[in-house]
């Protein structure tokens, strides 16, 4: 066995759980979970089947921690798992898996198959067999600071942009503060309205913040590469971060794999408890709606639906907030059928929408197809979200099939229309 | 050996032996399976009405929204099937008869004739859903000699049961002791075979719904 | 003490009578061919009924349709038998009884003359014979 | 005694009448046609009695109880009038040598043409010294019978299967009459007793067609046999409808409903009596308020008990409590291994770095 094999079964043997076997035990190979694959109705190809994407993962159970398996393994019957196989697995775990978790709400027998590709994904990472764009990234945030590369200087430039566009002053490294913000790279570099809109709701709420300056990037490539060390070391940063300036709250940015990794991963890959609360923007913004705090000057007129971010909404636990918060801007907010745990993926989830190849970006394509055809069906402009990635996934998309669809993040949209 | 003592055989040696086997087979894998353990979830919990472990071992047992309409034939006949195998093993008066000697507990039973209905119904339903597995291109593409295997496993005693109780192809000692010995075979390829999700369905509903009921989200 | 005072009560039909089974009416033609086949080759034949799947109704319903003749035949040898001609001459209803009166076979036979009834010419050369005896012995006692 | 059958019956007062009659019924027992009574009356009332050898080997006399119990002449009793009966131990008046003589003399005078009957099991164990006659073995008698018959008839369990001589842990190892005998024709005739019409049936079809009835694969006549009990008893639309006595005295007794739950053979048991009935038609054991035991049926004794419905275990079962002290054992050592396994790859687990994500060499 090669070395970096070794390190996949050595690994896999790690994280594979009662749940993990619970699951492959349960599987009666009805290929329900299919159907909840935007990679599989989208291109009807059989092997995004989403159990399929974890088979290798099923034989190193089977073969290390079944009685039956290791005896097979024993006398040779067994098929243990190769490089090459993993090789042709990773379009499977990393191109067509966004972890969305739709697969792991139809499945009858209950399997939580978004569960096992994250458990996958870390034998996947420790043996290389990792898309070199997500791979860049994770060295990008371990080596420099986030994945985009970006240093302090460069946001503390964009805060003082803001600060100027706002007449609000931005507060870093305070000690003391109620929140410590998080922001997340693509919201730095594509979208610093989002910053502004922040703000200016602290403000209006008399809510004292603060950003760090050395834990001000939220996003964490190592969960999306599947490297719980290495998310270990990114999320450090900002667990150190938030006790050093001694927050209560932590603010979760409009990123959804930041707020998987701050608020669900982080605790368990520290191996402790915070000491403070995470808390995403939209549930304080919620929260400031319903103390009165968040009152509109105006309203949105144009027709427009929400996309659900799959990491915040069905694997995130964020239900209520997006809708109450949408109903609260928007005159012609348009509820879809598949929405709010339903929602179907914008494609470039769980690190997807960093793989650059050309058949990534074809099949992300096709995979839009659903979201396409809710806009269509909706026969609206506007699609507002809360995700960063989402937006810039369906940014990409919606250029690629040349449609004239505005998208805009809820936060800001809501800071466009705040009382002034 | 003639049929008569082939039916004492299967009732007798035969029926020990399965249901052993199948006793032992539930027992080690159930252990193996659930000793394996996890570790705590760290992360403040956030609560949600109509989220947790056991809500979700009830709510998968339903059509999730808009699935019914992506795969009718999956579940009307996954329906149909399992609970025609429910209604024939748990009504049919022979069977009653059966879990009572073994256990004490009994119940009024169902007509013969409902019960022949059922088990008619029960096999269409299998084999639309063999069917299903055959053309389905997901389906076809999971399945392994072991989705073949199971099928037949699990239609055999439906089969036979049936046909014994017609009088058809074979004289109804021989069917019977057929329909005994087809029905040890399944207890005891069950522990083994993905047949297993009899028991572990429940374990891999509850944990999914309970590790999503931390997050909030009912599942 | 009769059989009665014993409180266990067999049931010998489950409650409600089983109706007719539908096999009745097709004997009717059955018959009504053997009829014809008699007038024409003089071939008689029977309905074995006890070898048919009739219910106690459908051997009711069957007697009443083909109603009662002119003539009745008790036979007493090893139990009672009766060999009744039905509305249709020719079609006799034939019951054979055991010495305990219970229903051993039962027909419906096509002939002129049930077989059962004619004498069998052995049997009357005996009758013959006695009564040769007989004459002889009068003659006698006329002497 | 060597004239027509219909001259004796004569002598016994049996009109052609009531023997006509007879013949309509049997026929109609053996499923012929109605012709096929009148057919077998003309035959057999013509037919010379053939000579019968009757052995009885391993056996309780039971079989002939059944056949001679009818005490005036009825189809049962006929059996006796069809034949020439020319040894058999119970009935004839001969004994010791004389019985012996008789016996030879009958296998010479009509050697190639007798039938033989046989009632009762044949021990092989200790050289078959388990049953003797006159200091010869069972298995001895009946092959020198045997060889000089032109038929066998097996009846009664016992001759026809091994019968309950044969039954766990069969002591005297007895076997049936086909286990011995292979090169005559062989009609089984089982049951405990036997239905005495059926040998009739076989008499009269062996008088007037000159063979055997078809038989079925145990060699049972197929006319009598063809059925099982379940499939024409009275009580059978109770079963459909899910109605069955529990106990012998419960309400379902009393409203005689079906008995499988009581241990009922008739699902699995190929015999006549739910038609023929017994005691000169009076009564059957199910219509009695009694399950079939299944006596008619190759090891009936051993099938799982009287009293046992079919659905149930045989026996008691044995290996449950230690298939899942096993079980469970084998569970908590996989169980303790995966978790030694899964240690020991924590134990050793190296911190994953930037370098581990490259594409290995």
């Amino acid at each position: 066995m090669s070395a970096s094999l070794n390190k996949v079964t050595q690994t896999l043997k790690e994280v594979i759980d009662a749940p993990i076997a619970s699951y492959f035990e349960s599987c009666v190979h009805c290929g329900l979970c299919a159907e909840a694959c935007l990679f599989y109705t989208e291109t009807g190809d059989p092997k995004y089947t989403p159990i399929h994407k974890v088979e290798p993962l099923r034989r190193v159970y089977e073969q290390e921690y079944t009685l039956l398996g290791r005896l097979m393994k024993m006398v040779g019957l067994s098929k243990p798992i190769t490089d090459d196989e993993l090789e042709q697995w990773q379009e499977l775990v990393y191109d067509s898996c966004t972890m969305c978790g739709r697969c792991s709400l139809v499945c009858p027998v209950g399997n939580d198959i978004v569960y096992m590709i994250r458990k996958f994904r870390e034998g996947m990472a420790v043996s290389g067999h990792v898309p070199d764009g997500i791979r860049s990234a994770t060295r990008r945030t371990v080596e420099i600071g986030g994945p985009m590369g970006l240093k302090w200087p460069a946001v503390a430039n964009v805060l003082k942009h803001a600060e100027e566009n706002t007449g609000l002053t931005i507060p870093v490294d305070k000690e003391g503060a109620d929140y410590l913000v998080l922001l997340s790279s693509m919201e730095i570099v594509n979208y610093p309205e989002y910053i502004e809109a922040l703000a200016k709701v602290f403000h209006k709420a008399g809510i004292s913040f603060t950003l760090a300056s050395d834990a001000f990037e939220a996003t964490n490539a190592g969960i999306q590469i599947g490297a719980s060390d290495i998310a270990r070391v990114i999320v450090s940063r900002i667990v150190d971060a938030a006790e050093r300036l001694k927050v209560k709250y932590v603010l979760s940015p409009e990123c959804g794999h930041a707020y998987m990794a701050i608020r669900w991963e982080g605790p368990n890959l520290i191996g402790r408890p915070y000491g403070f609360k995470v808390v995403h923007v939209l549930e304080l913004l919620d929260q400031l709606r319903q103390e009165g705090l968040l009152k509109m000057k105006d309203t949105f007129k144009d027709p427009l639906i929400l996309h659900d971010p799959c990491q915040i909404v069905r694997r995130g636990g964020v239900l209520q907030a997006p809708d109450a918060l949408i109903r609260q801007v928007a005159e012609n907010y348009i509820p879809i059928a598949d929405q709010q745990k339903w929602n179907w993926c914008c494609g470039g989830g769980g690190g997807a929408s960093a793989i650059h190849t050309e058949e990534a970006e074809a099949l992300r394509a096709r995979a839009f197809g659903v979201k396409k055809r809710q806009i269509e069906a909706a026969g609206v402009g506007t699609v507002v979200t809360f995700c960063a990635n989402c937006r810039i996934t369906m940014e990409e998309a919606l250029d690629h099939y040349e449609m004239n669809t505005k998208l805009i993040g809820l936060t800001e949209l809501l800071a466009e229309h705040l009382e002034d | 050996m003639n049929e008569l003592q082939l039916l004492t055989w299967a009732r007798g040696p035969g029926l020990d032996i399965a249901v052993g086997i199948f006793v032992l087979g539930v027992l080690w894998r159930l252990i193996e399976i659930y000793t394996l353990g996890r570790k705590k979830d760290l992360a403040a919990p956030r609560r949600a009405a109509g989220a947790s472990g056991l809500h979700t071992v009830f709510r998968r047992s339903l059509a999730p929204p808009g699935m019914l309409k992506r795969s009718p034939v999956s579940y009307i006949g996954g329906y149909t099937f399992h609970i025609g195998l429910a209604i024939i093993v748990f009504l049919g008066a022979p069977h009653i008869l059966l879990i009572s000697n073994l256990t004490g507990l009994s119940w009024p039973a169902l007509p013969a004739q409902l019960i022949d209905l059922v088990a008619v119904v029960t096999m269409a339903a299998m084999l639309v859903m063999l069917f299903d597995r055959i053309t389905k291109p997901a389906k076809r593409f999971l399945s392994t000699f072991e989705d073949w295997f199971t099928w037949t496993v699990t239609f055999l005693p439906v089969l036979t049961g049936w046909l014994a109780v017609q009088h058809l192809l074979l004289p109804y000692t021989t069917m019977l002791a057929l329909h005994i010995l087809s029905a040890e075979i399944l207890l005891i390829v069950l522990p083994f075979t993905k047949l297993f999700h009899a028991f572990t369905l429940f374990g891999s509903r509850w944990y999914n719904g309970s590790a999503n009921a931390r997050k909030g989200v009912p599942v | 003490m009769t059989l009665d005072v014993i409180p266990i009560h067999v049931a010998n039909q489950p409650p409600g009578e089983p109706g007719l089974s539908g096999n009745a009416p097709p004997l009717l033609r059955e018959v009504a061919e053997q009829v014809r086949r008699l007038l024409e080759s003089g071939e008689p034949s029977a309905i074995d009924l006890s070898a048919l799947p009739l219910t106690s109704a459908d051997l009711d319903w069957l007697q009443e349709k083909l109603g009662a003749g002119e003539i009745a035949v008790t036979l007493q040898a090893g139990g009672e038998s009766t060999l009744d001609e039905t509305a249709c001459p020719g079609v006799w209803w034939v019951t054979h009884r055991n010495e305990q009166g219970a229903v051993t076979s039962q027909f419906i036979e096509v002939a002129f003359v049930p077989e059962l009834v004619k004498a069998h010419p052995e049997d009357v050369a005996i009758g013959l014979e006695t009564l040769a005896f007989m004459i002889s012995d009068h003659q006698g006692d006329a002497d | 005694m060597q004239g027509p059958l219909i001259d004796t019956l004569a002598r016994q007062g049996v009109s052609r009448r009531t023997f006509l009659k007879y013949c309509a019924t049997l026929a109609s027992m053996m499923a012929l046609p109605p012709a096929a009574g009148r057919a077998m009356a003309e035959a057999m009332a013509a037919a010379r009695r053939p000579s019968v050898i009757w052995l009885p080997f391993q056996e309780c006399t039971g079989c002939t109880e059944s056949f001679t119990r009818s005490h005036s002449p009825t189809l049962e009793g006929m059996i006796f009038d069809m034949i020439s009966l020319d040894y058999q131990e119970t009935l004839m008046a001969a004994a010791g040598h004389q019985a012996e003589e008789a016996r030879h003399t009958a296998m010479r005078d009509n050697a190639g043409k007798y039938l033989l009957i046989v009632d009762g099991s044949i021990p092989l164990g200790v050289d078959g010294a388990y049953s003797c006659i006159g200091g010869r073995s069972n298995v001895d008698l009946l092959q020198e019978a045997a060889a000089g018959a032109a038929a066998v008839i097996a009846v009664g369990t016992c001759a026809a299967y091994g019968g309950i001589p044969k039954a766990n842990p069969n002591p005297t190892g007895a076997v049936s009459v086909s286990d011995i005998v292979k090169d005559k024709p062989i009609v089984n005739i089982p049951g405990c007793p036997p239905i005495p019409v059926v040998m009739t049936g076989v008499l009269a079809h062996y008088l007037t067609f000159g063979s055997l009835p078809e038989l079925d694969d145990k060699g049972r006549p197929k006319a009598f046999f063809g059925e099982t009990i379940h499939d024409r008893c009275y009580r059978r639309p109770f079963y459909d409808q899910g109605k069955f006595a529990k106990t012998f005295d419960d309400e379902g007794a009393r409203r005689g409903w079906c008995l499988f739950e009581l241990g009922c053979k008739g699902p699995v048991t190929y015999n006549a009596c739910a038609t023929v009935k017994w005691n000169g038609g009076t009564s059957w054991p199910v219509e009695s308020g009694h399950g079939c035991l299944g006596c008619s049926e190759p090891d009936f004794w051993d099938a799982g008990g009287f009293y046992k419905a079919l659905s149930v275990p045989a026996d008691p079962l044995g290996f449950t409590a230690a298939a899942a002290m096993v079980g469970a054992g084998a569970g908590v050592a996989g169980g303790f291994a995966n978790r030694a396994k899964k240690s020991t790859a924590k134990k050793t687990h190296e911190p994953v770095t930037l370098d581990d994500l490259e594409v290995p060499k």
